[in-house]
């Protein structure tokens, strides 16, 4: 057990890099497709001011729109993506990530750490779309695994807020197989008794959502959500299948008994604050 | 232009770089070295989609097919008490050299007809929640556990999807985490993702020489990231996912001979490997406890990764 | 000619044959009791069916308003994880005096519209199979489980039974008695049959003064046992459904006093009431270690029966 | 615990009443028809010679049917159903029982006994749908947990063939409470790692099939089973809705992933020494 590195602790790592994509003063709303000025949309964490359209979450915003101010201690391992298959289509993946890692300012897609929400201690962790689509890949599953070993050994509740567009292909079988790992981790956590709240937002589909993602003990959807296994193109091309309107949507998933509830996001936190509430942490029954 | 025309005109280049070389006496060799190694990328696209092929053909046995060769009996129990029996996934009790396993298997049919019922292996949610009340049953009366990877992934479509095939994936997975028996598992065709390691979750993973086991079905991985599903082959070579190469990743513990030409060319031959291999792997497993079983097991996938760590390069395998 | 009317007759007929025995001195005691006996079987058929008449009030409070009023807050869970959510069962987290519990029950809604979407508490496989769900989360975290019975029975259509609504009730059963945490279960208003006792499976089973518990509908007695529906109260009335009934059956363990006119007419002091005994009897069970709860809860119902020896009567009770 | 009665034993107790509607040497097949010879039907187990239909079976002739010849030894419980409630209704219970014991010749619903089949030796237990539609009471509730009792002690594979309508309404709630106490002593069987096969037959239905029916570790349904909960009538008139032809029917349960199997009757024992041959009993795991 590397021990040592769950002792490591740095305050938040996460920069949000002020250039390129995130460098206009004005962004455009896919909801009403008004221009709205993005510090508003900042401050009110990523819905529209004018029609209450979310925008994507930086993994930081998500973090700042869950817990307690100046609570968050990032945790992460100080790890990167490695490639391990030499991979190569148009690009190199190694260039894909160090793309990603410049546009985002993070060293990769997830972020973990401890902090507390409504005071209560608790272990978090955060995919961020931006990064090659959230996508897991050896780094995520590491990540994960580590924060609910962290979570398990701590008896703090673990919450894994996800937006994914499912496995980092680049990574092969070794993206594939974080599937289990993750799931290994799980099982850690259920044998000390800790709860796991997983949050699914825009989009939690693919690997991730037919493994980690599915095993918490509560299932929250947030408004808007995306939530499903396989893509709606590939769906319609493999049955020939008209979707439904609302496929794949949270209300599709609330209907169908996926989630136990769905949330706007603004009253996120004070749901998670709520849920956590009833557990009585480490108690072993 | 075809892959194989050109590997025929890189080949051709190289003859003539080197004759030019030759001939005029300058050093070329960083050139060569470039379009050696360009030669070696290309050509490995062939063999992967030529093995992934294989992995696909018509006549190649199935997971019935190696039920009938491997085991004295076999009693197919259906049904996943919940609403349906999927064909796309079969399963039951067996007895296999003298000894009662329960086996699961993806089955893709062996004709049109029956490839149209099994959907050709593609299973959803009925499928591995039939499959994980097998292996429970399997587990609560000690009995190993074999289970027969061969899917192009789980089915895409609607009712898929509303009856939670994500959950349904996720659950098989932990569900094998806590099996207390022996699980051995094959991949004698396709390995599609999720689809297939729903029921992959193994002491021991072998392959035959020709299946294949990838995160995204080449011809997916292409039109992605190449924006064309016509590169497949070269999506194929990229993921490494022939058995040598996960043999050589430390994803599987072994490959399974197949007679020249592939299993299809002589069924039996390929189920006597696949006897031995598993019979092999199933007395190593007998005497390992229960409860240091499902520990190994954890182990070995909490294991699985690579990645690069800031202060040291970390190869993750066997629980650090 | 109403019940009413068939007493008030046979009263009648008592009058002048005590006025006949005075007057003439004769001993007509024996015609006496068995019209006497009649009078009290005839009159407990109005009484029994009075009580199912109130455990239907449509005011009568429901399981949400029971939450309301027992429990600090409420946190719904929704969804089988399967294929839906059904709205005839609701439960998930509720804080009870200062403690986590879990809690499920029927849910009738409380209004037309709600009666609508809840099917007036008949829940499908769907509502077992999440209400299974609910109890392992709770039985996870060493939380007391309470469950609250209020339904006709299970919804009787062709989606249940496709959805094999008789196995969903037989291992909701299965499943309480693996519990390890303490379960109380409060039958609040309707008990009906399986689709009651599918999440009535307690360590303590109490009942509100103005429930009933049936292996049938009274309606449904009656009509196949009487061949017509209009016998219900004679069926309500034989069937010993009600709640002193039962406790004098010995099948639950207490009867909880409901405000006079029954819980509707004072719902605050009919949660009162059961908020009294839910702690007393949890407070009870949390001594017992939950190996033994498991054991002690096999047993209460293995021992329930009443049978005719050949050698000897047997009141099955308590393991024997 | 009252062992002695486990010890008990003594041969079929089962009594074919050859007066009443037994007594005719000619019977009505409802397959095809046709007055067929009674003697023949027995002979082939109750499929009718000429369309291959179905009759009821006794529980002695379903006995005969499964069981190696000669094995069978009755350990049923010497109780009979008791007046619980004092139930009356055109007729008082009591009489009907009485009623159902003469006509049958068993003295209650159900028969339990040890058995070999193909030199298995298994616990077996059968109802009689003869008897009071082969309702489960507070008898039926004590006879099959027995023999489960049995079975585990001994490590037998445990047999259940049922045939019954449901509940035994004239025993009221104790006729409920039958489903807890037999799935009770089901997991006191599967404690004891010993198999349990489910054999549904026409009808098994109600309170039996939502409980101990549908808990087999194997469940295979007779051809020409009706398996269900609901009644057709009930669901009818609840609904409004209009039953497809072959609801409830063994191809609809099997269809719906409710049982494994469905099997002829003639091949039924063969079925039954096949499946008990892949468990290796009393091994504990
Ligand atoms: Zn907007
Ligand atoms: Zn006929």
């Amino acid at each position: 057990m590397k021990i040592s590195w769950f002792r490591r602790q740095q305050y938040v790592q996460v920069k949000l890099d002020q250039r390129g994509e995130q460098g206009a003063l004005w962004v455009k709303c896919a909801g009403c497709g008004d221009l709205v000025f993005r510090e508003r949309v900042r401050e009110k964490h990523g819905v529209c001011p004018r029609c209450g359209a979310y925008f994507f979450l930086t993994a930081q915003e998500r973090i700042s729109l869950l817990v307690d101010e100046d609570s968050f201690v990032d945790v992460s391992r100080p790890i990167v993506a490695a490639d391990p298959l030499g991979f190569t289509d148009c690009r190199p993946y190694l260039e894909r990530l160090k793309e990603a890692q410049d546009r985002t300012g993070l060293p990769n897609e997830t972020v973990v750490g401890r902090a507390r929400m409504g005071n209560t201690p608790v272990v978090l962790a955060v995919t961020d779309f931006r990064f090659i689509g959230g996508s897991m890949g050896s780094v995520m599953g590491e990540q994960l695994s580590c924060a609910m070993d962290i979570a398990a050994q701590e008896l703090s509740p673990f919450v894994l807020v996800s937006s994914t567009g499912g496995a980092r292909m680049q990574e092969g079988i070794f993206s594939l197989m974080q599937m289990v790992k993750t799931a290994a981790a799980r099982r850690d956590l259920e044998r000390a008794c800790v709860p796991f709240v997983s949050v699914m937002t825009y989009p939690t589909t693919g690997g991730v959502f037919a493994s980690i993602a599915s095993l918490g003990d509560v299932a929250i959807a947030e408004k808007g959500a995306l939530i499903g296994f396989a893509g709606r193109r590939v769906i319609e091309q493999t049955t020939g299948e008209r979707l439904p309107s609302d496929f794949q949507t949270e209300a599709f998933a609330f209907d169908h008994g996926i989630v136990d509830r769905v949330v706007e996001r603004t009253k996120l936190r004070e749901e998670l604050i709520r849920v956590l509430s009833f557990f009585p942490v480490g108690r072993s029954p | 232009m075809t892959i194989e025309d050109l590997i025929a005109e890189l080949q051709n280049k190289l003859a003539e770089l080197r004759k030019f070389a030759r001939e005029n006496g300058r050093d070329v060799s960083a050139e060569i070295a470039e379009l050696e190694e360009k030669v070696a990328r290309i050509s490995w696209g062939p063999r992967a989609w030529e093995q992934v092929k294989l992995a696909r053909h018509p006549s190649r046995p199935t997971t019935l097919d190696y039920l009938d060769l491997l085991m004295d009996d076999f009693y197919e129990l259906h049904g996943d008490r919940l609403y349906g029996d999927d064909k796309a996934i079969v399963g039951g009790l067996a007895k296999f050299e003298g000894r009662t396993v329960a086996v699961v298997g993806h089955q893709k049919g062996r004709n049109p007809a029956e490839n149209h019922a099994c959907r050709y292996g593609m299973a959803g949610p009925a499928g591995y929640r039939k499959a994980a009340r097998i292996m429970g049953l399997g587990d609560r009366f000690g009995l190993p556990i074999i289970t027969f990877i061969d899917t192009p992934g789980a089915y895409p479509g609607i009712e898929a999807e509303e009856r939670n095939i994500g959950g349904a994936i996720a659950d098989s997975i932990y569900n094998m985490l806590r099996l207390r028996t022996p699980v051995v598992v094959a991949v004698i065709g396709e390995g599609g993702s999720g689809g297939a390691l729903a029921i992959g979750v193994g002491d021991r993973v072998l392959m035959l020489e020709n299946a294949y086991y990838s995160v995204i079905s080449p011809e997916g991985c292409a039109a992605i990231l190449w924006g064309d599903r016509g590169r497949a082959p070269e999506a194929a070579a990229a993921l490494r996912l022939t058995a040598p190469d996960l043999l050589d990743l430390g994803v599987i513990d072994e490959v399974v001979q197949e007679p020249a030409g592939g299993a299809h060319t002589a069924p039996k031959a390929a189920a006597r490997n696949l006897r031995e291999a598993l019979l092999r792997h199933l007395d190593e497993l007998r005497a390992v406890v229960p409860g240091e079983l499902v520990n190994q097991r954890r182990r070995r996938f909490r294991g699985m990764g690579i990645c690069e760590g800031a202060v040291e390069t970390m190869r993750l395998r066997n629980g650090e």
